[in-house]
């Protein structure tokens, strides 16, 4: 094993681990005061592993071997976008907490710590290549989130949702780990590739239980029905840069994790996890877009949304085809930055006392009273709802492209006309903003960086956003293209 | 090409790029000065559909003004116009100033949003006519969905949300099953470029399935009947301007993609699935023009009276031959006209007494006698007097249906009676009998404002009536090539006359050319 | 002899009551913690037991590693239904509900 | 022959000029520019009719402009003119002019007069584009403008809704009518590829025995199309069935009347049914239809005609009964008698309704025959013009020596009918005689009631406004005191209720005089022209003229040649002893016939029927599809079934959603044993 | 035959107080029961010679997780009279799909195998060497192999500290934090005054 180069693959984590504990000490010498210089510096750690890892992105500028570590990391143009798209979600976060937890006066120095050691695990998911290296990432990932969600500790909701996530999300592990010793039972090994090499022949039926457990895990991650119902809990009681968090980054890792399981491990097999994704991806669709309907908080909107939006994600895994998990990088790229979008203009909605204004009827007139704001919520439901010219609506193209490519005519058709269930709430949050009589609620200013945040992911999810389709779609299908070693 | 134009002058991408500088200029000006930028913007479009309909060349190539750039993901900004388009891409130039005009004083709040979200309306009405990429075209199609929900919602009537979101859900669900199939041809063909498409045969057994897919869309879009019950709630809502363009251009965008997709690339799914447009659209001619009959609302009557002409149209479309689909395309432009002007003729009087209900009104001929008169000709349009543009399209229409089916041809041209029956019942009712209230008797004729929108509708409307030629040159070529493209599915008609036994005479074969010969 | 069927019965046995520990128990979130314990105790089983009969030392380092996590997952379970006790005053799990719908 | 471009296009021109001018305009100037439109076209229509009959004129074809060419359809604006055309051209621009002319008088009272102008000059240009049309479209634009003149006028004041009711009523009627003949269009281009006429009628006769499918039938081609396009003919002609809009055409101004309901655009039916003769010739079926549809509307009108009690309404029956003559004429085949009748009808039956119309003039627009009664002394003038017109429709006349209008045309048809020699021939001559002796009845018991006897007036509501309202108002605005003196005492015995009615100004009374000499003389000078045998140069192909039925008419017994006389006197004995020697007979035959009497009274209870089979289903069916298919069905399973069901898939997905962590366990743990059972099962 | 009992004992018993554990009214109880079933637990690893991992459990869980869960429970200061054992309104449909959860396991992974489990193959990288003793072996791997993951571990670990500090740390108003630089600073003659007071006169403070 070479180790200087399996290191150097491994550059971003390191740093990230490195510059993590460094900064603990900062934390730990300067205290709370302390955490605005933490915050500065954890983004610009996460810049400078962006850095480090877009080469990869960038034409395999580290050469052929991407494995590092006999395999267990992958630092392969797959990991490269995923990561970028963590990476940028976490620096995010990052930005948009710290006013947040300013106002709240509950803004702590090990924040910014929790969302970098998040970011690691979140890294080291994608990157995985070893059941142990998903295993580890996953809950480095998923310790830091339990703590980030009950991280507003004077907040009931906060507790509570943190508490649901704990109880869930171990359950969630508890499946998943079943799921990854039946494998490595029925397999003997813990390798992705040797899985795959190992289930060539056929799939004993131990190893089917173990895929099944690891898909049912997996999609508690993703939040897929049926196993999201910890979502909009969830979404609604963290505090919302956290939320943003769990949408995006989350969400990227979680999906990334789900494509190296389905692709690389039981790529032999499409057939056995094939019609529970197809099932997934349809169930999730149409809960998430029945559940949003009844709801009158925003937050919870999104969340619902999310579950939503994983299904559509779904159906581009049920192809499992090259053109359907470029599609499902597209469709995630997008769906990031409409996530932000929508979480940032929900943060700069304050009532007169500065509290976070979260009831879907307190929006009520808001074209009138804050027109801009409105504009972008707009743009982002209909994006959210797919309508062109958004660029929401690119995604749900690719998706369905790659579909009804891989014959799948009927899913797309069942689908693509779920998506108009989905449009109805949606258009509801747009007709509150638009249609009805001003409340005159939102009063308070919001932040300058989150203003200069919402233009930029606004723009990203307008009909600008087609401009780098061409970009998107090429360096979604190098990623896609490491999944699958051959053709 | 000919003309000043050089070749390669993006004039139509530039249309497209002028409505949408003015509806970001709308959005950032006061509001103030919002309709006066829409105005110029709107005339400035107009001017180049003029310069553009000046330079195409009839009888020309089949596609011109032809301009491509590679996007991404293998689709491209391709436009490019052949007669139907150029047609309805003059109808929608023509029509925006008027609705523009129609909104003049009775927006009176957020105008700034309100004449962005026409302007955007008039890009995305062009795109969808001059797009020669298939996604380009959905793009266009779909995106058209969100001004008009915010127009309907935000400046409608008091049913206005229920109507919206009507409105949205109806054709969303209607259209999303078009982007499936369109994936499904662009992968079968290989290219999404439109002209490819419709010379590309598909296997028959698919073409049922895209054709339902597309029908699924166009029907509702059109509307046919059963799915037709959005339209009279988006009119009735809709502000005037709203509903000038919906019953104007936007029901248009049904039956050009009639003409540009089910037809020509689903031939014989198309005659295979004639009978079930043929039943929709007797339906509809009887079924909603008998509901117009017993309205007591303006917008609606004139709604319901719209789903009884598009059922016209569509009968003609899947006549397959030259009458029927001219015919089609003459009534959809006629329509545009006819039925945006008798939407701006309610909204005069609606501007006048904030009411649609038609008993409220009465004896109007007499204090507003011109409005009387403008009121009369495009009832009169609408009824398909001949002279007027109404006529032409149908009779070429239902000519056509004959040539298929004497029973649809029958049963649709009923729609004569049953259109001057509610046309002229609504006209009695409003600008006839004695003013029974003061205050519609107190209301001013049309002002200056007012005159300039009527006249121009007027002079198209018996322009079209009189010399259509205008208008079926430049498309005549393009629809014989639809017709040569249908032939090979043509169903047989159920006349088939047998050859006389008489004596003098000729046969039933065309003796047109030498018939008029002598009658010169 | 004892085969490897044997352990997977057994730790089938503990999967599914630390599933039914979760969610048959309505009165005490702690009893919830345990149950999460007794899974990732038959996981553990499961890959020793098959570390042992595939002559394979991969699956007890892997039941190592659940081990450390499964300390570390206690730890901050604890917590957070400390803070949680803190706020409510109560660990009941018919409590955990001011969110839904 | 660019004539024919002022002949046709002048009156539109003032028409638009009147039209748009309008109020501003003020009313003299636009009746000047439209009657001198109409004059010019009259004075320049003579002479082309006048070119025909002397033999020196040829048809001709003027080409205006292009109109529609779509694939093998191709028809233009065109003006054709030959003799049927001129005929007809003449009989439009003259009884026009008058028309025009008297409505100076007649409508000097009225604000709206450039309205009432243009639209009468605007329905003679659609008139005149109806018959010089060269092809089937063409003139169904014609067809359909002269609805909608007539729509226009019938609805002139618009302030009633009777007025209303019955323009409207007018407008639908004849589209029922149109139906048949744009399906009759559309048949004719599927059979002859085109639907320029002459191309048709060259064809037309090689069309015999051809078969078609028509509304899954196999039918005879000829036929099939010949009856579409008689429909139209019927609708507009107001023959049986679909004659309802006619008597209440009335509730227009009268010379609208005269023009429209009784001398033009009615017979545009006939017109229709002998321009395309030849086409008519080919089918026999159709032709017997022609026929019998005629007379049955012939005898039909007639019956209902001896009841009627408003002036105008019975002699709208009238028209309708004469216009039963001109199509059973046609349907015998003696097409040139029925265009002689067409040309006779319009001067006498144009000259009737501008008379009624001079009456109710000065009866302060009482319509009611039944408060007239001795105005002979009153209108002398008005008195004797109607009487050459009742002479001329009743047809007096001596054979071989000289007859009324009506007598030559009249005799002709019926003589052709039954020469014909069938029996349907036979049906339609004594339908005809029958309804001769009706018409003579109805006629002069029109003129007995409104000019003999004892004035009858006092009972009038209109006389006694017009008295009231001069007893009131010194100097009020309604300018009856030129015409009607009312004086200052109230009490009368002579049933006048004080009221003095006048003779009509003289712009009204010339075209009264005018087309008086028309109903006495053209019969007689023009006969030869039309009917006699060879004729056929005359009209020079532009309609089948068979010589073999002139000859036939000849041929006829003499009682055939005496009947009409014979029956016209008995009318008139009955008519006077009714209404002149015992003036209570027909109130006893009323009591007698109590039966009879009301079914004539209410037209045979038309349109009743028609009300309950078509307006009231229809309204009720527009209710049910509204209310219960659109929104009880469409939209109920629809849009907001779909709605309802998503609500309640919402309301079950939140209620799921419980907020408790085992619930939420459970339903991944359902997720998950599905998962497994499910590939189980695999 | 030593070994079957042992298995079928240590199995037995680690069922039992694992299905106790779920059912004890007292979350007292029901640690100790834990505790019980984990003891067993690694009974019945050491039965397949994985030493190493046994041990661990026994000191991590039972040193650490348990007693950890002990202190939490008895800080929490719970009214146990009030947490009695209830059971969801789903209880038959819980247990029902429990046992489906089991049968369906049983069914699929043992009795499907008719007789012998067919596993997978190692891949022979990671055997025990014969000459050396699992805890070694062990060794050997974690920190060759699992090098990189052993140090994320250790992570995860980090995080769970910062975590639970950061969770349930709260600086308490009325009450002197420690400042250890202060501690640092302090030289025991500052802390300590070294007095001979005269017998029979006090200290004077």
């Amino acid at each position: 094993m070479d180790f200087a180069r399996s290191l150097a693959l491994t550059a971003p984590e390191i740093l990230l681990s490195v510059s993590g504990l460094v900064l603990l000490m900062v934390a730990a010498w300067g205290g709370d005061k302390a955490s605005r210089l933490i915050s500065i510096a954890a983004v610009a750690v996460l810049t400078a592993c962006a850095f480090l890892t877009a080469p990869t992105l960038w034409g395999q500028a580290m050469g052929a071997e991407v494995s590092a570590f006999g395999g267990q990391h992958r630092a392969d143009a797959f990991a490269a976008f995923a990561k970028l798209l963590i990476y940028a979600s976490a620096g995010v976060t990052l930005i948009i907490a710290q006013p947040f937890f300013d106002k709240a006066r509950a803004m702590r120095a090990e924040f910014p710590l929790l969302v970098l050691f998040a970011s690691l695990g979140m890294g080291m998911m994608v990157s995985a290549g070893d059941l142990l290296a998903l295993y580890i990432g996953l809950e480095l990932n998923s310790l830091a989130s339990y703590v980030l969600a009950s991280s507003l500790r004077t907040d009931e909701r906060s507790a509570e949702s943190g508490l649901k996530y704990f109880v869930l999300g171990s359950l969630a592990s508890g499946i998943l780990l079943f799921g990854m010793s039946l494998t490595y039972g029925f397999t003997g090994t813990t390798s992705f590739a040797g899985i795959n090499a190992a289930l060539s022949g056929g799939l004993p039926t131990g190893a089917t239980f173990g895929l099944i457990f690891m898909l049912a895990g997996l999609a508690f991650k993703i939040s897929a029905a049926p196993f999201h119902m910890w979502t909009p809990d969830v979404y609604e009681g963290a505090p919302t840069p956290v939320t943003t968090f769990f949408a995006t980054a989350s969400k990227v890792s979680a999906l990334g994790l789900l494509m190296r399981v389905a692709f690389e491990a039981f790529g032999n097999q499409t057939q056995a996890w094939q019609q529970v994704v197809i099932f997934m991806a349809l169930l999730s669709i149409v809960i998430g877009a029945l559940g949003a309907i009844g709801q009158n908080n925003i937050k919870r909107l999104m969340a619902y949304s999310s579950i939503n939006n994983v299904g559509f994600i779904l159906i581009g895994l049920a192809t499992a085809t090259r053109a359907g998990a470029s599609a499902m990088l597209v469709y995630i790229a997008i769906y990031v930055a409409m996530s932000v979008a929508g979480f940032v203009a929900v943060l700069l909605l304050r009532d007169e006392n500065g509290q976070q204004v979260e009831a879907i009827s307190d929006l009520a007139g808001l074209s009138k009273t804050r027109p801009w704001i409105a504009l972008a919520m707009a743009s982002v439901m209909f994006s959210l709802a797919g309508i062109p010219p958004l660029f929401g609506f690119w995604g749900k193209f690719v998706v369905f492209q790659a579909a009804v490519q891989a014959d799948m005519i009927a899913l797309a058709a069942i689908g693509i006309a779920a998506s108009v269930i989905g449009a109805f709430y949606y258009l509801k949050v747009v007709k509150v903003m638009y249609f009805d009589e001003a409340v005159d609620v939102v009063k308070g200013q919001g932040e300058m960086s989150h203003t200069v945040l919402l233009v930029l992911s606004s723009l990203a999810i307008s009909p600008l956003g087609y401009l780098g389709t061409k970009c998107l779609g090429t360096l979604a299908d190098y990623a896609a293209a490491a999944l699958f070693p051959v053709g | 090409m000919n003309g000043f134009l050089g070749t390669g002058f993006p004039i139509l991408s530039l249309m497209l790029l002028v409505p949408l500088l003015g509806a970001v200029a709308c959005l950032v000006m006061p509001r103030e000065q919002a309709r006066s930028v829409a105005l110029i913007a709107t005339l400035i479009d107009f001017v180049l559909g003029v310069i553009l309909w000046a330079n195409y060349d009839i009888g020309g190539a089949q596609w011109q003004f032809t301009e491509s750039a590679a996007l991404f993901a293998g689709f491209s900004w391709k436009l490019g116009i052949d007669g139907i388009a150029l047609l309805l891409i003059a109808l929608t130039v023509f029509l925006m100033p008027i609705c523009i005009g129609a909104s003049w004083t009775s927006i009176d709040k957020r105008e700034g949003e309100y004449y962005a979200a026409f302007l955007a309306m008039e890009t995305l009405m062009i795109g969808v006519f001059a797009a020669q990429d298939i996604f380009l075209f959905y793009i266009m199609f779909e995106a058209g969905l969100i001004p008009m929900y915010l127009i309907i919602g935000v400046w409608g009537g008091a049913d206005r949300i229920y109507a919206s979101y009507k409105f949205f859900l109806y054709t969303l669900l209607g259209s999303v099953l078009m982007l499936i199939a369109m994936f499904w041809m662009v992968n079968e063909a290989g290219t999404t470029d439109i002209p490819t498409l419709m010379a590309y045969n598909f296997p028959a057994q698919a073409q049922t399935w895209l054709w339902l897919a597309f029908f699924a869309s166009f029907a509702v879009k059109m509307p046919m009947w059963p799915v037709h019950t959005w339209l009279p709630d988006a009119h009735v809502q809709a502000p005037t301007g709203g509903s000038v363009i919906l019953a104007g251009v936007l029901l248009k965008m049904g039956g050009y993609g009639f003409i540009r997709f089910s037809l020509p690339m689903f031939p014989e799914a198309s005659a295979q699935f004639a009978p079930l447009v043929f039943f929709m659209s007797m339906a509809a001619v009887v079924v909603t023009s008998l509901i117009a009959l017993v309205q007591t609302d303006m917008k609606k009557l004139i709604a319901y009276s719209s789903v009884a002409h598009m059922a016209i149209v569509t009968v003609g479309l899947f006549a397959f031959n030259q009458q029927g689909l001219e015919g089609s395309m003459l009534i959809m432009l006629s329509h545009g006209l006819v039925a945006g002007a008798l939407f701006l003729s309610v909204g005069v009087i609606y501007d006048r007494l904030h009411t649609r209900e038609i008993a409220r009104y009465g004896g109007l001929s007499i204090n507003m006698p011109y409005y009387a008169v403008f009121f009369l000709l495009f009832t009169m349009a609408s009824i398909g007097l001949p002279g007027t543009s109404g006529f032409v399209g149908e009779f070429l229409s239902l000519l056509g249906i004959y040539q298929i089916s004497s029973w649809v041809a029958l049963v649709c041209t009923t729609g004569i009676i049953l259109g001057a029956a509610y046309m002229l019942y609504l006209y009695r009712r409003v600008a006839y009998g004695e003013q029974k209230n003061a205050d519609a008797a107190a209301m001013p004729d049309l002002d200056k404002r007012e005159w300039a929108m009527m006249i121009p509708l007027a002079a198209v409307v018996l322009w079209m009536g009189v010399y259509p030629e205008s208008f079926i040159a430049p498309m005549r070529k393009d629809i014989a090539a639809l017709d040569a493209r249908l032939a090979q599915a043509k169903p047989k008609g159920d006349a088939q006359p047998t050859a006389g036994q008489g004596t003098s005479g000729k046969p039933m074969a065309n003796t047109h050319e030498a018939a008029h010969g002598e009658a010169h | 002899m004892i085969g490897i069927e044997h352990y997977l019965v057994v730790s089938s046995i503990l999967f599914v009551l630390g599933v039914l520990g979760i969610f048959l128990n309505r009165k005490n979130v702690i009893i919830i913690l345990m149950a999460i314990e007794l899974i990732l105790l038959s996981v553990n089983i499961n890959f020793v037991a098959f570390s042992a009969f595939l002559n394979d030392l991969v699956g007890q380092v892997f039941a190592m590693f659940v081990l450390t996590v499964a300390a570390g997952e206690a730890a901050i379970g604890l917590a957070i239904l400390v803070i949680y006790f803190r706020g409510r005053g109560t660990i009941a799990v018919d409590d955990v509900n001011r969110m839904k719908g | 022959m660019s004539s024919i471009l002022i002949i046709v296009f002048l009156p539109l021109l003032a028409a638009i000029i009147a039209g748009l001018g309008n109020k501003r305009m003020g009313a003299v100037p636009a009746k000047v520019i439209t009657t001198g439109a109409l004059f010019i076209s009259c004075a320049l229509s003579w002479p082309i009719f006048l070119g025909f009959m002397g033999g020196s004129a040829e048809a001709s074809v003027t080409p205006v402009l292009q109109w529609v060419k779509s694939g093998s359809l191709d028809f233009d604006w065109a003006l054709r003119v030959d003799t049927l055309t001129a005929v007809m051209l003449v009989v439009i621009t003259s009884v026009s002019a008058l028309v025009h002319l008297y409505s100076w008088g007649y409508m000097s009272e009225e604000p709206d007069c450039p309205r009432f102008f243009a639209y009468l000059s605007l329905f003679t240009f659609a008139m005149l584009m109806l018959v010089t049309a060269d092809n089937l479209v063409q003139m169904f634009f014609g067809w359909e403008g002269v609805g909608l003149a007539s729509y226009l006028l019938i609805g002139f004041w618009f302030r009633k809704p009777s007025a209303n009711a019955a323009a409207m009523k007018a407008f639908v009627v004849n589209r029922v009518g149109d139906l048949g003949f744009m399906m009759g269009i559309f048949g004719t281009f599927l059979v002859f590829g085109t639907v320029s006429i002459p191309a048709i009628l060259e064809a037309a006769p090689g069309m015999a025995g051809s078969t078609i499918g028509f509304l899954g039938y196999r039918l005879d081609t000829m036929t099939v199309l010949c009856i579409l396009l008689f429909i139209g003919a019927m609708g507009k002609s107001a023959q049986l069935g679909l004659h309802t809009w006619l008597p209440d055409a009335m509730e227009g101004p009268t010379p609208v009347s005269a023009l429209i309901h009784a001398a033009t655009m009615v017979t545009a039916g006939v017109f229709m049914v002998c321009r395309l003769s030849p086409m008519f010739e080919v089918s026999p079926t159709a032709l017997a239809m022609v026929t019998f549809v005629g007379a049955m509307t012939c005898i039909f009108a007639a019956t209902v005609g001896t009841t009627q009690t408003d002036i105008k309404r019975v002699i709208a029956y009238s028209t309708c009964s004469q216009l039963g003559y001109m199509f059973f004429a046609a349907g015998v085949g003696a097409y040139g008698a029925s265009m002689f009748h067409l040309f006779t009808h319009a001067f006498f039956k144009a000259l009737l309704f501008l008379g009624a119309g001079s009456v109710i003039h000065a009866m302060h627009h009482e319509q009611d025959m039944r408060y007239y009664g001795g105005l002979r002394k009153s209108i002398p003038l008005t008195y004797w013009a109607m009487m050459m017109g009742t002479l001329a429709i009743t047809g007096v006349g001596i054979v071989d020596v000289f007859g009324f209008a009506g007598f030559y045309s009249k005799d002709a048809i019926l003589e052709a009918a039954y020469a014909k020699g069938t029996e349907l021939g036979y049906f339609a001559f004594f339908m005809g005689i029958f309804a001769a002796l009706l018409t003579s009845f109805y006629s002069w018991r029109l003129i007995f009631l409104t000019f003999h006897g004892k004035p009858r007036w006092e009972q009038s509501e209109h006389i006694q406004h017009a008295v009231h309202e001069a007893h009131g108002h010194d100097d009020h605005a309604h300018g009856h005191d030129d015409h009607a003196h009312a004086h200052h005492h109230d009490e009368h015995s002579d049933g006048t209720a004080g009221y003095h009615p006048h003779e009509s100004p003289l712009n009204m009374l010339v075209p009264l005089g005018v087309l008086s000499v028309g109903a006495v003389l053209a019969g007689f000078v023009f006969h030869h022209s039309f009917i006699s045998e060879g004729t056929g140069a005359f009209w020079m192909g532009s309609l089948v003229f068979d010589e073999h039925t002139i000859h036939a008419m000849h041929e006829v017994p003499t009682w055939v040649k005496w009947a009409p006389f014979v029956v016209m006197a008995t009318g008139l004995l009955i008519a006077w002893y009714a209404y002149i020697k015992n003036t209570r007979f027909p109130a006893a035959f009323v009591e007698q016939f109590g039966f009879l009497h009301k079914f004539l009274l209410n037209k045979w209870y038309f349109d009743e029927l028609y009300h309950y089979i078509f307006v009231v289903p229809a309204m009720w069916l527009g209710r049910v599809f509204w209310k219960v298919v659109d929104q009880g069905v469409i939209d109920r399973f629809g849009p907001n079934g779909a709605a309802s069901i998503v609500a309640l898939g919402s309301r079950a997905a939140v209620k799921l959603q419980s907020g408790y962590l085992y619930s939420y366990a459970l339903v991944m743990l359902v997720g998950l044993v599905g998962a497994i059972s499910w590939v189980i099962a695999q | 035959m030593i070994q079957v009992f042992a298995f079928y004992l240590f199995a037995t018993l680690c069922i039992f107080s694992g299905a106790v554990t779920i059912l004890a009214r007292n979350p007292v109880h029901s640690v100790l029961w834990l505790i019980l079933a984990f003891f067993n637990a690694a009974g019945l690893m050491v039965l397949v010679g994985a030493e190493f991992i046994a041990m661990l459990l026994v000191i991590v869980y039972v040193g650490a997780v348990a007693v950890l869960f002990l202190f939490v429970v008895m800080m929490l200061d719970i009214d146990f009279a009030e947490l009695r054992a209830g059971f969801i309104k789903n209880f038959p449909l819980g247990i029902a799909l429990a046992v489906v959860l089991f049968v369906e396991l049983f069914v699929g992974l043992v009795v499907h195998g008719a007789g012998g489990v067919e596993l997978g193959v190692a891949s022979g990288m990671a055997t025990q060497a014969a000459d050396m003793s699992n805890i070694q072996a062990i060794g050997a791997l974690l920190y060759t192999r699992y090098l990189f993951l052993f140090e994320a571990a250790g992570i995860i670990l980090l995080v769970a500290m910062i975590g639970a500090i950061v969770l349930t740390h709260r600086e308490r108003s009325g009450t002197r934090g420690q400042k250890v630089s202060k501690q640092n600073a302090r030289r025991p003659e500052d802390a300590t005054i070294n007095m001979q007071p005269e017998s029979g006169k006090g200290v004077v403070l």
